[in-house]
């Protein structure tokens, strides 16, 4: 191990780091308040870069070995994370910005960096609490309303009942195993005893509380309801993200077990059956998300059945599709009151006072809803068909099934927005530049992997 | 300009025309108007010249343009014309300016989205013709349930969400289980030939078990009847028909319909022969009973729209009829019933959204007599209906004749060797023509005749048909009695295809009779 | 010459364009130019072409105009045919068509879609010729359905009156059935033959290479076409109905031309017909009940079209009852002769209810035969000439019908004989009954109508006139024995045979009593005849609902396929079963949805639950086989 | 010792399933949290009981990260809980229960 070693190997770390650190300097050294817009973009666009840098030159290293090691997959994973998160820092930008957020941001996204490198479950653990701390600080964040405390709370509670089921995970692992490295994980994954199976299960139902996996997902819509939205946007894109691709770098090469497949299975399709079901008749658009989210969890944890060279692809490019669309969805809201823009209703006529928005938010909502010529539908595809591949192929239709009810929760956004009459609260307010600016980068973004999904495929 | 590169053209014209429409303003409804009946005009010359081109006789795809898209999983953008798709194509092209100038009055709320969303529709439906990758068919098979959706939806009647959500949950959940069967073809090239490959003719090849065969068929085939639709599988028809706009029902019953039909002919049948072979009775019956089951509840509507829908269901049975005949007569039949369906609901459509416009209702209860109130009209209303009856010299009758020709042909040795039931369906399909003419009759009878009365009639006259609303009527009528009188044409460039469709889903009968 | 049918045809589709699309604009005199013109210069073509014909020696002239379609091996051309039998049919369409048509323009005076008329007309001769003239079944077909469709338009043609577009439709519908049959034997034939060219199919069935069963099964279902098409049992429902069109329609269409399509197409096929003498007996048995059946209804009725619309049922059943026999030539004599005096006598009927301003019922009429003396005079010739008078047209054909029911080697019998004399005896009735109460007797008309009675236009008379004349004479030509190349008449049963001087003497005899019979019954306006059907109420009855024959199709199919459609496709079917289990998943999901809102409480505690809940769950699910 | 060893995973594993319990009958956002750690103390057991027989440091670096992390929640928690009970007074957590359905 040498300092450039590790200087390099963890370059896009650092980066963020240092942009925490020049946040907080400068928040400490001048007198009045600063706008610390642009450098945190500029953070998170250098961290960006180096990641996809490093991936382009294919850097491969273990500055801590059986700790921490990059590779393509976790440039590729991390580069994907940063992008993501920057429409976030548009669209927080253009209603509530200040350096708290900006450095609760950056660290999320750092622990969501040492998740995505980690070898071994103590790294894992590392990770995971360095992006979920600053969360439920983000959740409270939008502390003008009450909700948002009740909110905090009851994610932080949940939270810290899923942070202690993984340090029991993690704490059978090390009795079954007699170590904390991924490949000790492995060995759990593949040994029948009951504290392996124990430790795996706890760690599996851990991360399934985390990406809000019905049963584990009841903080999810409170949650996502009480955060402001850039937070919303988020915890739904790069966080859930975060953590499924570490689950899928925890997983490796190794498959689990029936009893745990079984447990893989049925979990997921219950989220898609409940999320998909339970967003239907939501009145509130983040509430909306929330559930949604819920159901595309279940997708992406069925990336995990599929055979293990595959399953990096499926979920990282279904993060991807799923992170732009939802952030696209949520940057053309129009602006206003909170509560007022929160509603459903409010988008009814949407059309008739903001085409552009409207015809944004369609797009979204299609593609989330898998439906053709959007990208939704390739990494839809993409997930069933990793599926399928490993002989599954009854769950990938029962899979499929259950992502046919969501149609109709999307279609219902779209009814609103295009068929509805505007309902009499809604004034035409449309959403500001910045946010615009974040609708036109996700679109963009959007169009491009519509049009040549086989270029992002390649790349990752 | 090459022809594959024309037919590039023709396929984005549509799209082109949407990015410049997208910079015209709201407000300008005469500009929007008329660049969408610039673009699909152009669209429909450029069919036209490519039909012309297209040669008769010669296996395989002609005009093919194969590019890689998504290399990893070896998705193709692979369009071409063969025999089957260049009617459908033809016909696409041929509806989309009378139907944006059939809307020239009638639609009047958002107008440019509207046209956004027909060329939006015009795109996908040929690009769902013109695929040759499994993958970009169904992009484009999904894709056009977005535009039909806002169609209906937002320019429907009463009752358009029911409608519009009925028609897009619906059909969609066909589209999930081929899906399934898509994804699952797609892994078995990737272990069977080692690549991967979703050209229709690597799939072609594909020599699954009979067991598989079903299941997968099965997949396909819902979500094609649906489409079709056949009974048990209609009912979002009727509804989506009575709401939808009068562009939105010509574009539904004129070539949306059709999809299902091609779907059959090109994928569900061709893909899993030995399937196709086993479920030939039962689609058989079920086209039987969709003749007989829509000329039935035809019959008993009081909706004008209802009747043509319905009579819709009994017409796409005639052409699963033809297709499952698996002889030459039968399959050509089906395609030109295909187009004179497209042809003559349309234009049925058309016409009654004409009357609506005038009199705002479709109650059939409220007309009577217009032959004496709209003379132009009625004339134009008789030969349609007289085209949906299928008498000679129509296009109708071409394709019935020869689908009742080819399928008669087709049970007749069957009968000889024991086997009653294909030739007892047969004749009860012969006698559906007589359900036919009863339901469109009683229309004619009850709309054109009797005492002259009319909804929002001011002193008891109606404007007639304007110049615009002649020149598409015409447009159409010469149509449908081209291919009643000269479908010879149309015949031998599709002839080809048709016997390839035919070896490859039942050698055995394609030599005999028809062949 | 080459183009000479095609121009035969082509004529009348010139004048229904030129009607249909300028005749409203340029007015009357342009359309009567037209309508006239075309189909008279029809005619002058069908001579022409006949006498080309016969120069030829009467080898049959082949004109291919185009290829409908080629379908792998099968080639479905269109092309004409004119042999001796096709030449006479195409002379009776366009002779008597172009008479029609000039007695229509003052039947059809002042009418307000005058120009419509006359391109309907003409567009019905268009689709007549290319039925007589199509060498193939497909060309057939497509004149049968396009007369069907000619013969639709002009019963409608008033069709501001809910009625007669009803009986527009009626006949349409009726025709279909006996279409479908058509088609199945047109599709049966093909399948065995391989080929639509009606002269290659009589050789290839003449070649006896076709087996029985095919041959009668394609011949019964094509007669199934023909009893649609000509009004035979069971489909002769639509055509008493179809004399709510024009009169002069109900001469051309519905007398002497397109009812006869039946005839002429079962003639043509007479091939197929030698080869099956299953079909052949129940053709004879279906004409000589029909004949039998509709004449008993003609007796009755009071409507003097309806009169003569059941005597057209009932001479046409004569003309099947010759086909049946095998006596092809025989049947299209008595076509011939029956298209000039039924001509006559709906122009007569015509000429007489024009007269009348419209009135129908010859129960109002009475005395008419000094008021309008050409009229009359004219159509006591076709009466005589209908109930079989010596030397008139009608006897001729009747009789040698008569003559081979009885006596043909191919089926005759003595009960076909016998149930036919009836037939012709109370043809004599009916006819003589319609003399009596329209022309003869004392006026029963309303004052009003009485005051206003006058004889038609000279155009109308003089149609009338020649109509009357070929009703003398056509039975003067030996029509059977023209067509007998092409048509051979049957052997006769060698016991018989020598009979028929016996049997002539016999029908004149019978037609005689039927004079008089109906002399003595309605004279002082039929008092004696209502005293005899006091007598026999019952039958009265029956006859009078025509056996009730259109009430069994009205509830037997007609209202249980409505009620079938109504209540089992729609009610039961779309409504209950399809969409109502599409709804219940709609409010199952509704209600699954409602269920998972329930459960987000909102409560922390609750949440909490739900995940020890989870946690439990799995690890008891991975330790259940520990 | 084998004896000693399940004794003590079976305290471990009663403490992490008592605070869980502990988490949901509790009607005291505070207490709630103690219990919260208590789960923790249950995994620290467990994890000091494999530390120790398996002598592998991880699980002793992990133990010291339990802490920080612990005190980090409490650090965040603290705050929420105030927030709260500023607006509503009480610290039931069923009076928060505003956000559901």
């Amino acid at each position: 191990m040498t300092p450039e070693g590790l200087f390099l190997a963890a370059l896009p770390e650092h980066l963020l780091l240092l942009g925490i650190l020049a946040i907080l300097v400068t928040d400490l050294v001048s007198d009045r308040p600063r706008d610390p817009f642009l450098l945190s973009l500029v953070t998170v666009l250098a961290a960006m870069a180096a990641a996809i840098g490093l991936h382009t030159v294919g850097h491969v290293a273990a500055p801590f070995p059986g700790h921490f090691s990059v590779g393509p997959e976790a440039f590729a994973g991390k580069a994907l994370l940063f992008g993501l998160s920057i429409p976030v820092l548009l669209l927080a930008r253009s209603e509530h910005f200040d350096s708290r957020f900006a450095m609760l941001l950056l660290s999320s996204l750092y622990g969501a960096g040492l998740m995505l490198s980690a070898d071994s479950l103590l790294m894992l653990f590392f990770g995971l609490e360095i992006l979920s701390l600053p969360l439920y600080a983000l959740v409270v964040l939008a502390y003008r309303r009450p909700e948002s405390a009740e909110a905090a709370l009851k994610y932080l509670v949940l939270g810290g009942v899923g942070t202690a089921v993984l340090l029991m995970g993690i704490s059978l692992t090390l009795g079954a195993t007699g170590g904390l490295g991924y490949e000790h994980f492995a060995a759990a994954l593949a040994g029948g005893d009951m504290l392996s199976r124990g430790a795996v299960v706890l760690v599996v139902a851990a991360f399934m509380l985390k990406a809000a996996i019905v049963p584990f997902h009841a903080w999810a819509p409170d949650a996502y309801e009480g955060a402001s939205v850039p937070a919303t946007a988020f915890m739904a894109t790069v966080v859930k993200g975060a953590v499924i691709l570490a689950l899928v770098r925890l997983f490796g090469d190794a498959g689990a077990g029936p009893e745990l497949l079984a447990v893989l299975i049925a979990l997921p399709l219950l989220s898609m059956v409940w999320g998909n079901l339970a967003a239907m008749r939501q009145q509130g658009f983040r509430r909306l998300i929330a559930y949604s989210s819920i159901a595309h969890a279940g997708y992406l944890f069925f990336a995990l059945l599929g055979l293990p060279e595959a399953r990096f692809e499926a979920v990282a490019f279904y993060v991807i599709v799923y992170g732009l669309t939802t952030t696209l969805a949520l940057a053309c809201l129009p602006a206003g009151e909170d509560w007022l823009r929160d509603r459903l209703d409010s988008l009814k006529g949407l059309y008739h006072r903001d085409p552009r928005s409207a015809i944004l938010i369609a797009v979204a909502m299609l593609s989330l809803a898998g439906i053709p010529p959007f990208p939704g539908f390739v990494a839809k595809f993409l997930i069933f068909r990793t599926v399928m591949e490993s002989g599954l192929v009854a769950v990938a239709v029962l899979g499929l099934v259950a992502s046919y009810l969501g149609i109709y929760l999307y279609l219902r956004v779209i009814q609103y927005m295009f068929m509805s009459p505007s309902a009499s609260h809604s004034r035409t307010l449309p959403a500001g530049p910045v946010a615009t600016a974040a609708a036109v980068l996700s679109m963009a973004a959007v169009l491009l992997i519509g049009v040549f999904p086989g270029v992002v495929l390649g790349w990752l | 300009m090459s022809e594959a590169m024309a037919l590039n053209l023709l396929l984005f014209l549509p799209v082109l025309g949407g990015i410049v429409l997208l910079a015209l303003p709201e407000r300008r409804a005469d500009l929007v108007r008329g660049l969408s009946m610039v673009v699909l005009s152009a669209q429909l010359l450029l069919a036209a010249w490519l039909y012309f081109q297209f040669e008769a006789g010669v296996p395989g795809l002609q005009f093919e343009t194969r590019i890689p898209w998504i290399a990893a999983w070896g998705v193709h953008y692979h369009i071409g014309l063969d025999g089957l798709n260049l009617l459908l194509v033809l016909l696409s092209a041929f509806l989309g300016p009378l139907v944006v100038a059939g809307a020239f009055t009638s639609i009047t709320k958002d107008v440019k989205l509207f046209h956004g969303m027909v060329l939006f529709l015009q795109f996908t439906m040929l690009g769902t013709f013109l695929a040759q990758d499994l993958f970009l068919f169904y992009l484009f098979w999904e894709a056009m349930l977005i535009p039909m959706f806002l169609i209906i939806g937002v320019w429907g009647g009463e009752r358009r969400i029911y409608a519009t959500l009925k028609f897009f949950l619906y059909t969609a959940f066909g589209s999930i289980l081929m899906l399934a069967a898509v994804i699952y073809l797609a892994f078995t090239v990737l272990t069977q030939d080692g690549s991967p490959s979703f050209a229709f003719t690597d799939l072609y090849d594909l020599g699954f078990a009979v067991e598989v065969q079903l299941l997968l068929l099965a997949a396909f085939a819902l979500s094609f009847a649906i489409k079709v639709p056949m009974v048990p599988l209609h009912t979002w028809l009727p509804d989506a028909h009575v709401e939808a706009p009068t562009a939105g029902s010509v574009i539904l019953a004129g070539v949306l319909l059709k999809m299902g039909t091609y779907g059959f002919l090109k994928l569900g049948f061709p893909l899993f022969p030995d399937a196709a072979q086993i479920a030939t009775p039962l689609i058989m019956t079920l086209a039987v009973v969709s003749i007989i089951y829509g000329a039935g509840l035809a019959l008993v509507q009081d909706d004008i729209k209802k009747i043509i829908a319905y009579s819709s269901v009994s017409h796409l049975g005639y052409v699963m009829l033809g297709l499952v005949s698996y002889n030459l007569l039968g399959v050509q039949g089906a395609i030109i019933q295909m187009v004179s369906h497209g042809l003559v609901a349309g234009g049925l459509f058309l016409m009654v959204g004409m009357i609506y416009e005038r009199c705002h209702s479709r109650d059939l209860a409220a007309y009577g007599g217009l032959a004496k109130l709209l003379p132009v009209y009625s004339v134009f209303f008789m030969i349609l209906t007289l085209a949906a009856i299928g008498l000679p010299t129509t296009s109708g009758f071409t394709g019935e004749f020869l689908v009742l020709l080819g399928a008669f042909h087709a049970a007749w040795p069957q009968f000889e060797a024991g086997a009653t039931y294909p030739l007892v369906l047969v004749s009860v399909a012969v006698l559906g023509i007589v359900l036919g003419a009863l339901y469109m009759l009683r229309l004619a009878r009850r709309l054109l005749f009797g005492e002259a009365r009319a909804p929002e009639a001011e002193g008891g006259t109606l404007r007639d048909l304007g110049l615009r609303e002649k020149a598409i009527l015409a447009a159409l009528v010469a149509a449908v009695f081209y291919i009643g009188l000269f479908p010879n044409d149309f015949l031998q460039k599709t002839e080809q295809a048709v016997i390839e469709y035919q070896e490859r889903v039942w050698p055995a009968r394609a030599g005999e009779g028809g062949q | 010459m080459n183009g000479m049918l095609t121009i035969l045809v082509l004529l009348p589709l010139a004048g229904f364009l030129l009607n249909g699309l300028l005749g409203r604009r340029l007015g009357p005199a342009f359309v009567n130019v037209v309508g006239i013109g075309l189909p008279t210069l029809a005619f002058l073509t069908a001579l022409w072409a006949w006498r080309t014909l016969e120069a030829g020696g009467g080898a049959p002239i082949i004109e291919t105009v185009f290829t409908w379609a080629v379908i792998g091996e099968y080639v479905f051309e269109v092309s004409f045919y004119l042999d001796r039998l096709s030449a006479v049919m195409a002379l009776i369409v366009t002779g008597v068509g172009a008479l029609i048509h000039l007695y229509s323009i003052g039947y059809m005076k002042g009418d307000e879609s005058y120009a419509r008329y006359f391109a309907y007309l003409n567009l019905f001769l268009f689709f007549m010729l290319l039925l007589v003239l199509g060498r193939s079944l497909l060309v057939l077909f497509v004149g049968w359905e396009g007369v069907g469709l000619a013969s639709y338009l002009l019963i409608g043609f008033w069709f501001q009156d809910v009625a007669k577009a009803r009986a527009g439709r009626k006949a349409f519908i009726t025709n279909r059935v006996g279409d479908a049959g058509f088609l199945l034997g047109m599709f049966l034939i093909f399948t065995a033959v391989g080929t639509l060219e009606m002269d290659l199919i009589n050789e290839a069935f003449a070649g006896g290479l076709i087996p029985v069963g095919i041959a009668t099964a394609a011949g019964i279902l094509l007669f199934i076409g023909a009893t649609g098409k000509s009004a035979q049992i069971p489909l002769h429902v639509w055509l008493p109905d179809a004399m709510a069109g024009p009169t002069p329609v109900s001469a051309l269409i519905h007398a002497a031309t397109m009812v006869t399509a039946g005839v002429y197409l079962i003639a043509r096929l007479s091939g197929v017909y030698l080869e099956a003498p299953a079909a052949s007996t129940l053709i004879a048995v279906i004409g000589v009940l029909t004949a039998f059946l509709a004449a008993t209804i003609a007796l009755v009725q009071t409507d003097i079209k309806k009169v003569l619309a059941y005597s057209t049922i009932s001479q046409l059943g004569f003309m099947f009852l010759a086909l049946g026999v095998g006596a092809y030539g025989v049947a299209v004599f008595h076509l011939f002769t029956h298209a000039f005096f039924k001509a006559a006598l709906f122009l007569g009927a015509g000429s007489v209810i024009h007269a009348l301003k419209g009135e129908q019922d010859i129960r109002r009429m009475g005395g008419l035969a000094r008021r309008i003396p050409w009229t009359f005079a004219t159509f006591l010739i076709a009466t005589a000439a209908i109930a079989g008078l010596p030397p008139l047209a009608g006897f001729f054909s009747k009789d040698e019908i008569l003559w081979f029911a009885l006596a043909s080697g191919q089926g005759g019998a003595v009960w076909l004989w016998a149930l036919g004399s009836l037939t012709a005896l109370l043809t004599a009735l009916y006819m003589f009954r319609l003399l009596w109460l329209v022309f003869l007797g004392t006026s029963r008309m309303e004052p009003e109508t009485e005051r206003h009675v006058h004889e038609s236009p000279i155009s109308m008379t003089g149609v009338l006139v020649v109509l009357a004349v070929f009703s003398v004479v056509a039975g003067w030509f030996a029509l059977p024995h023209y067509l007998e190349p092409l048509l051979p008449l049957p052997e006769l049963q060698p016991e018989r045979a020598g009979l028929h001087m016996a049997q002539i003497i016999f029908a004149v005899m019978l037609a005689l009593l039927g004079l008089l019979a109906a002399s003595w019954l309605y004279r002082e306006g039929g008092k004696p005849a209502d005293l005899l059907w006091q007598n026999l109420q019952r039958l009265h009855r029956v006859l009078l609902g025509r056996y009730f024959v259109d009430e069994l199709y009205d509830r037997g199919l007609q209202r249980p396929w409505r009620w079938v459609s109504d209540r089992v496709f729609l009610r039961l079917g779309d409504r209950v079963l399809l969409d109502g289990s599409l709804h219940g998943l709609a409010a199952l999901a509704r209600r699954g949805a409602e269920m998972f809102g329930r459960i987000q409480s909102g409560s922390l505690h609750w949440y909490a639950w739900m995940t020890l809940f989870g946690i439990a769950a799995v690890l008891i699910w991975v330790w259940r086989y520990v | 010792m084998t004896t000693d060893v399940n004794l003590l995973l079976a305290v471990s594993g009663m403490l992490f399933a008592l605070g869980l319990v502990g988490v949901i009958v509790r009607r005291n956002l505070l207490v709630m949290l103690m219990f919260l750690e208590l789960m923790l103390n249950g995994v620290l057991l467990s994890l000091a009981v494999f530390t120790h027989l398996l002598g592998a440091e991880a699980g002793a670096v992990l133990m010291f990260l339990v802490f920080t992390v612990a005190a980090a929640e409490i650090a965040i928690a603290v705050p929420i809980i105030l927030l709260l009970v500023r607006s509503g007074r009480t610290l039931d957590p069923t009076a928060y229960s505003g956000l559901k359905g």
